[in-house]
């Protein structure tokens, strides 16, 4: 059996596509993707148990706020990212959607944790839980473990800021998907 | 600089507001979907209005307030000269502020600045 | 040569004069001036946050900030870049006129305020002979727009932060009024230059005795409520009220209430510094000639900035320290103690005063 | 006369708090109508986080299902892994090694200061203090390390299983764990000095949520929550498993039933916690760290219940089982589900700010709720 | 009470109770229409006392569901666990939540996962599952393909 | 009386406030306090049982100790492995199972021990690697004996 088909057996659904290409030339691109990469504010996300990790990542021994993370903020509006942090269960998708479609752009989310990229340990004879969060929103980087160790998830925000600088202009491409739809 | 300086404080704060918010109209193009403008609570709809008759306790500070404020105005000047006009302005504030004070307690024994 | 700010000033000022029309001249200065609160603005707000995000990493054994730039120095700035080209959002249901007027009534009351201010030796913007007056009456403007702001944004959470931001401030703005009275009564004057004058043989809060330091305490928790900063955040309390009334701003919007929060608290520091700790006056201690010479070559505005960032310190030393108190409780605060203190401390300082028990 | 009038001539405002809000801890939606600041009726509407735990483990072998319930309450992970093997040993009749309830014991004591110190941290946060957080953190990340050196993970462990223990404590163990001792010796003052003393939180916790004992156990509260009604309630004492008979420690009563009840109950917890990890460190006996099971695990029929008490309270796991591999039911009877029953009764007629506090000493953890 | 002296104590609540042998705690089967007196009656009688329920719960037998209630009396610590056999077609039992006011939510958990309508609750609803859910998952018949993935 | 436990209460209050700011205070002024971690600096010291991910030991001459024989898979209580078998062709010519893949759902797997424990070979084992952020989840299934390894000889 293939990787490959395995990955699409085992990942049943639509998968919503993050945004991706888009190369940057000006300058003020540059700076743009600089302050917004430096200063990623996560919304206050936190369903299970990958949320004491992050609470322990923002704690004084991991410190997030040395990268500047650390203005969580209580509401989508003013938020960055959202840091999935745990399961996603049916009932709490249109929520998480909505949370989403509620931030003001540019915005991101990171999947921490097993649950929050694939459904993780309740993946198998559970009729509850969404199989992995961007089946409900687009995920720009996923963080395996169970939870993930604090070091983990700032991995991930540093393969973020990285995947920013290195230039996806996100509503460039969400524009041109919603005028195609039309 | 006299009162003038006045309005160019408020031109100042207001170009500043301006160029700030207009700036980001003009860089970013935002994307846009059907519950983006709808109320923030929590991730669910709301229930009910906001915008509603609201409760009378929070009101009744301010009507409070303004007796006092009142009363502090008065004092600016008072204050100013207090010193030259000696011990009688004294007795005068004492007077004056014991009435406010007697207010004050009516209005404490009557609950109003019990938080509801 | 000693470092002086009017001296500047007045260079600059002879200069245009000199060259151009004096209307040009006049026009040229107030553009001048715009600039410079308009610099000021920016520049304090990314202080501010930056000193706040340090003082409260050091406070809670962690180190903040540090790796956007040298030391971590241009992390505001960063966000200040962000939050420019972040989307501003308003929301359907919102009173639009009054939800994006909302930002510009509070930027409008916080830079009104620094007229009267001295920042320096015979540097102030406009020296108002009601001085203290006036900041009384346009410090309290910033609440119309909190008010606005939760009222326009259709918001419940939003609404509720509003109401209680309204009763909050209106209750404190009393004792921040009788406190400033205190002072008054012993300078007899009103105007901020002359009260800074009347500090130059010592600061009130050495010379004014009890009443005096009574009055500072309450001036400082007034104040700190006022600004609606934490013990006395229930305008936005997060754990509560989610934002509270900014809860649906976004963007520069946000980022305008952000900064006049900062600012605001600069500004009532300043107002602290000037009436209790003598403004630009350096420290000067009794005959101590040579102590007092040394004290003197200190650029004034160093003394200014120096003791509004010490006040402002012990602001955001409050914030990290204390639990947030209930609305039921605040009030009580302010309507059962602080006023009741404030107004019999006043008849204390006006008894003093007039007995001439002060330096 | 003025609150008549306000009553009357004002609506009530009907929020949504959650699941996306800060001081939920997690997902719960509470829906509150409001008069002004007062709350009249909290309604909490569950199932944000509900991962359907009891239907997977029916499809789950008796080695392979204890590790979901580290999910469930995972700031009693331990805890909650010790109860699902004390059940499963229950039905094999299984003798557990000495050394192996010692290191048990041990771990449960640690959980339940790891947990509280969380507690004590968010609470403090929810409260509106923010530094407090950071300083439990600092002893919590201690405990963590000793956790991930021995278990080989900080939050889920999964290191109890069906006859003892997964691996042997680390060499490092007794050590750190007395250097722990100390360290939290110290800094217990420090956390009184911060929060317990302070005016401000005392008057946000004295007089507040309060419940009386007979609505308490009426509403199947347990632990801190029911202790600070003044009822005594510790499994441990009253159903004692592992070693906790034999052992020195009282259980901490107040009779105030007010948040600050529930608070002082679990400061005082840590202390007991402490004194129980203190008479264990020094005696742990050599021996197996696990008795000699069957590969496969096959309970009898018929039904097994155990109970345990963990940081929020009682929890009971009960099997029934059909002799096959797996759980024919399996239920968990959290201890969250039935304090969160209390918050109605507890929050109405209090202000919003008491709802924080409220829900910050019911400790409430919503997977545990949900499962 | 030790298990011999409740045991008889029960019985004479009401003739149709039958006990199994054998389990932790004293296992009584009384029949689902008395059940609500004989439970008023474990509550309130000095003797019995119980006080405290700490476990509701439902098993599905494939052939009809068992209620399961687990009682505790904090005053003379003994414990029994009741069984009620219902219908699987239309299960239905009095509802417990006014004797204990644990018993309300648990019993809404119940109608949520296994469709038991407690007759005379104040307020039953789903309660983990959204409103327009179908099915009750707890069931051993219960199928979902498009959430359920089997291993 | 009443005044006195006014005042009480107000000096009281003010004192508590006071002894948490000299709290605060202390932290503020001593850094030796401070006990961040600078991540991506400071590589964490990870104690050697950390379960970061299951790989598969393989040694110099890449050989691993996995027979296919599924017990892991078994163990798994979420089928975060999936082993595919082969028949090889031993030197004398007869059949042998072997395996072809060692499929790894790192996404899925919780890390809970339970296929190390299992397994009857120790083949693979728990490594303290936890730096496993993509931004394509497809990147965190892992094939986990390395291209060309082969069963050490004697391992049955």
């Amino acid at each position: 059996m293939d990787v490959k088909d395995n990955q699409q057996h085992a990942f049943p659904g639509d998968v919503h596509p993050t945004a991706s290409g888009g190369i940057l030339v000006s300058k003020l691109d540059d700076v743009i993707n600089w302050a917004r990469s430096n200063s990623l504010w996560p919304l206050v996300f936190g369903t299970s148990c990958c949320a004491i990790e992050m609470m322990s990542t923002a704690s004084a021994k991991y410190d997030w706020s040395r990268f500047g993370f650390e203005v969580a903020r209580a509401t989508p509006r003013q938020a960055d990212v959202i840091i999935i942090a745990g399961t996603i269960v049916n009932k709490m998708a249109p929520v998480l959607k909505r949370l989403y479609d509620q931030m003001a752009d540019p915005k991101y989310v990171i999947a921490m944790g097993a649950c929050a990229t694939s459904g993780g340990p309740f993946f198998y004879n559970t009729y509850s839980v969404v199989k992995g969060a961007d089946h409900v929103i687009p995920v720009d980087v996923y963080v395996a473990g169970c939870p993930p160790r604090p070091e983990a998830l700032l991995h991930a925000l540093i393969t973020l800021q990285a995947k920013i600088k290195a230039g996806d202009k996100r509503e460039k491409i969400v524009i041109e998907k919603f005028v195609d739809s039309n | 600089m006299g009162p003038a300086s006045l309005l160019v404080l408020i031109l100042a704060a207001v170009a500043f507001a301006t160029a700030a918010i207009l700036l980001s109209k003009l860089v970013l193009k935002a994307s846009h979907n059907p519950v983006k403008g709808e109320t923030y609570e929590c991730g669910v709809p709301t229930i009910g209005k906001s915008w509603i008759q609201f409760n009378v306790g929070y009101y009744l500070f301010a009507l409070i307030f303004l007796i006092f404020d009142v009363e502090l105005i008065f004092l600016y000047p008072w204050a100013v000269t207090v010193q030259k006009l000696g011990m009688f302005a004294f007795y005068e504030a004492l007077i004056f502020l014991f009435i406010l004070f007697m207010g004050f307690l009516y209005a404490h024994k009557k609950g109003a600045l019990k938080w509801m | 040569m000693e470092f002086s700010l009017s001296a500047i000033a007045n260079q600059v000022d002879t200069w245009l004069h000199a060259n151009c029309a004096s209307w040009l001249a006049l026009t040229i200065e107030f553009v001048i001036v715009g600039l410079l609160c308009i610099a000021l603005f920016a520049v304090l707000g990314l202080v501010l946050i930056m000193m706040e995000r340090k003082v409260s990493a050091y406070m809670q054994l962690r180190l903040g900030p540090n790796r956007v730039g040298p030391k971590g120095m241009f992390q505001t700035l960063a966000d200040t870049l962000k939050l420019l080209v972040k989307e501003g959002l308003t929301p359907n249901g919102a009173d639009k006129f009054l939800f994006n007027l909302a930002p510009f009534i509070v930027m409008i009351a916080a830079m009104l305020v620094l007229a009267p201010i001295g920042f320096a030796k015979d540097f102030v913007i406009w020296d108002i002979n009601i001085g203290v007056l006036y900041i009384s009456a346009i410090s309290s403007i910033g609440v119309i727009g909190i008010l606005m702001a939760g009222w326009a944004s259709n918001n419940k959470y939003s609404l509720l932060g509003a109401m209680r931001s309204g009763a909050q401030i209106v209750s404190y703005e009393l004792s921040a009024g009788l406190s400033i009275l205190t002072i008054v009564i012993f300078t007899q004057d009103m105007s901020m230059g002359q009260i800074v004058a009347s500090q130059a043989d010592g600061w009130w809060i050495w010379k004014g005795h009890i009443p005096v330091i009574i009055s500072f305490i309450i001036f400082l928790i007034a104040v700190t409520a006022e600004t609606n900063r934490a013990p006395f955040d229930l305008a936005e309390a997060e754990s509560e009220l989610t934002a509270g009334f900014h809860t649906e701003y976004s963007g520069m919007k946000f980022a305008l209430f952000f900064l006049a929060e900062y600012v605001n608290i600069f500004i009532v520091c300043a107002v602290g510094a000037t009436l209790f700790l003598g403004g630009w006056m350096p420290l000067h201690i009794g005959n101590w000639a040579d102590f007092n010479r040394i004290m003197d070559y200190i650029p004034s505005s160093v003394w200014f900035f120096g003791k509004t960032f010490f006040l402002i310190f012990v602001i955001m030393w409050f914030r990290w320290t204390f639990p947030r108190l209930r609305i039921d409780q605040l009030l009580n605060l302010e309507w059962k103690y602080l006023l009741p203190i404030s107004m019999f401390n006043l008849l204390l300082a006006t008894f003093i005063a007039i007995q001439g028990w002060y330096l | 006369m003025l609150q008549e009038v306000a009553q009357k001539e004002t609506g009530d405002l009907v929020i949504n708090v959650g699941p996306q809000h800060p001081s939920t801890h997690g997902v719960l939606h509470l829906v509150i109508t409001l008069n002004g600041e007062t709350i009249k009726k909290v309604e909490p509407h569950l199932g944000y986080i509900h991962r359907s735990i009891e239907k997977m483990c029916e499809s789950l072998s008796y080695r392979q299902f204890i590790y979901s319930t580290s999910r469930m309450d995972y700031l009693s992970a331990h805890i909650n892994n010790h109860a699902c093997a004390l059940a499963v040993e229950k039905g094999l009749q299984i003798e557990i090694p000495e050394r192996a309830q010692v290191i048990r014991v041990l771990m449960d004591e640690l959980t339940r200061l790891a947990s509280h110190q969380l507690w004590w941290g968010a609470l403090a946060m929810d409260v509106g203090a923010i530094t407090p957080f950071f300083h439990a953190f600092r002893e919590r990340e201690v405990l963590n390390d000793i956790m991930e050196e021995t278990c080989g993970a900080r939050l889920t462990m999964n290191y109890m299983v069906p006859g003892g223990v997964m691996f042997d404590l680390h060499p490092n163990f007794q050590s750190r764990v007395k250097d722990f001792i100390t360290l939290f010796k110290s800094k217990l003052p420090e956390y009184d000095e911060l929060v317990t003393g302070n005016v401000i939180f005392q008057n946000r916790m004295k007089q507040v949520g309060f419940i009386s004992a007979e609505d308490a156990v009426s509403y199947g509260c347990t632990g801190p929550t029911l202790r600070g009604s003044g009822v005594s309630c510790d499994i441990r004492k009253h159903h004692p498993y592992e070693l906790y008979d034999k052992l020195q420690f009282t259980e901490p009563l107040e009779t105030g039933g007010d948040c600050w009840a529930r608070y002082l109950v679990r400061m005082e917890e840590m202390r007991q916690s402490l004194h129980i990890v203190e008479q264990l460190i020094d005696n742990i006996p050599e021996g197996e760290f696990q008795a000699k099971t069957k590969a496969v695990l096959k309970l009898p029929k018929g039904e097994f219940y155990s109970r345990v008490e963990t940081a929020r309270g009682e929890l009971g796991v009960y099997i029934v089982s059909e002799g096959g591999l797996t759980p024919y039911r399996i239920k968990f009877r959290s201890p969250g589900f039935s304090n969160l029953s209390a918050l109605d009764h507890m929050a109405r007629g209090q202000k919003i700010g008491d709802l924080v506090a409220i829900m910050g000493t019911l400790d409430l953890v919503i997977p545990d709720i949900d499962r | 009470m030790n298990r011999e002296e409740l045991q008889s104590a029960i019985t004479a609540l009401n003739a149709d109770i039958t006990f199994e042998e054998g389990g932790e705690y004293l296992t009584a089967n009384i029949p689902a229409d008395a059940c609500r007196d004989i439970m008023q009656a474990l509550h309130n009688l000095p003797a019995f006392e119980m006080d405290y329920m700490f476990c509701l719960t439902c098993v599905d037998w494939k052939t009809h569901l068992t209620m399961v209630y687990h009682l505790e009396s904090r005053k003379h610590a003994h414990a029994v666990v009741i069984k009620s056999k219902l219908d699987r077609e239309n299960p239905e039992i009095e509802t417990l939540s006014d004797i204990w006011r644990t018993a309300e939510f648990l019993e809404r958990e119940v109608y949520d996962l296994f469709g038991v309508r407690f007759i005379h609750h104040s307020d039953l609803r789903r309660l983990l599952l959204t409103d327009d859910w179908e099915g009750y998952p707890l069931r051993k018949d219960y199928e979902d393909p498009i959430n359920m993935i089997k291993l | 009386m009443f005044i006195t436990k006014y005042l009480s209460e107000v000096f009281g209050g003010l004192r508590s406030l006071l002894t948490g700011m000299r709290r605060t205070g202390y932290y503020f002024t001593h850094h030796k306090n401070i006990i961040t971690q600078q991540y991506p600096n400071e590589k964490p010291v990870l104690a050697e049982r950390f379960r970061g991910e299951v790989v598969m030991l393989h040694d110099d001459n890449n050989e691993h100790a996995c027979t296919g024989c599924t017990a892991c898979e078994l163990a798994c209580p979420n089928a975060t492995i999936k082993i595919v078998t082969k028949f090889d062709l031993t030197p004398e010519g007869k059949k042998k199972k072997a395996i072809d893949k060692f499929v790894y759902h790192l996404e899925l797997c919780t890390m809970c021990n339970l296929c190390v424990e299992a397994c009857p070979t120790g083949a693979i084992t728990m490594a303290p690697n936890f730096e496993h952020s993509v931004l394509n989840r497809n990147e965190l299934t892992k094939v986990l004996n390395k291209p060309g390894s082969k069963i050490r000889e004697g391992v049955e």
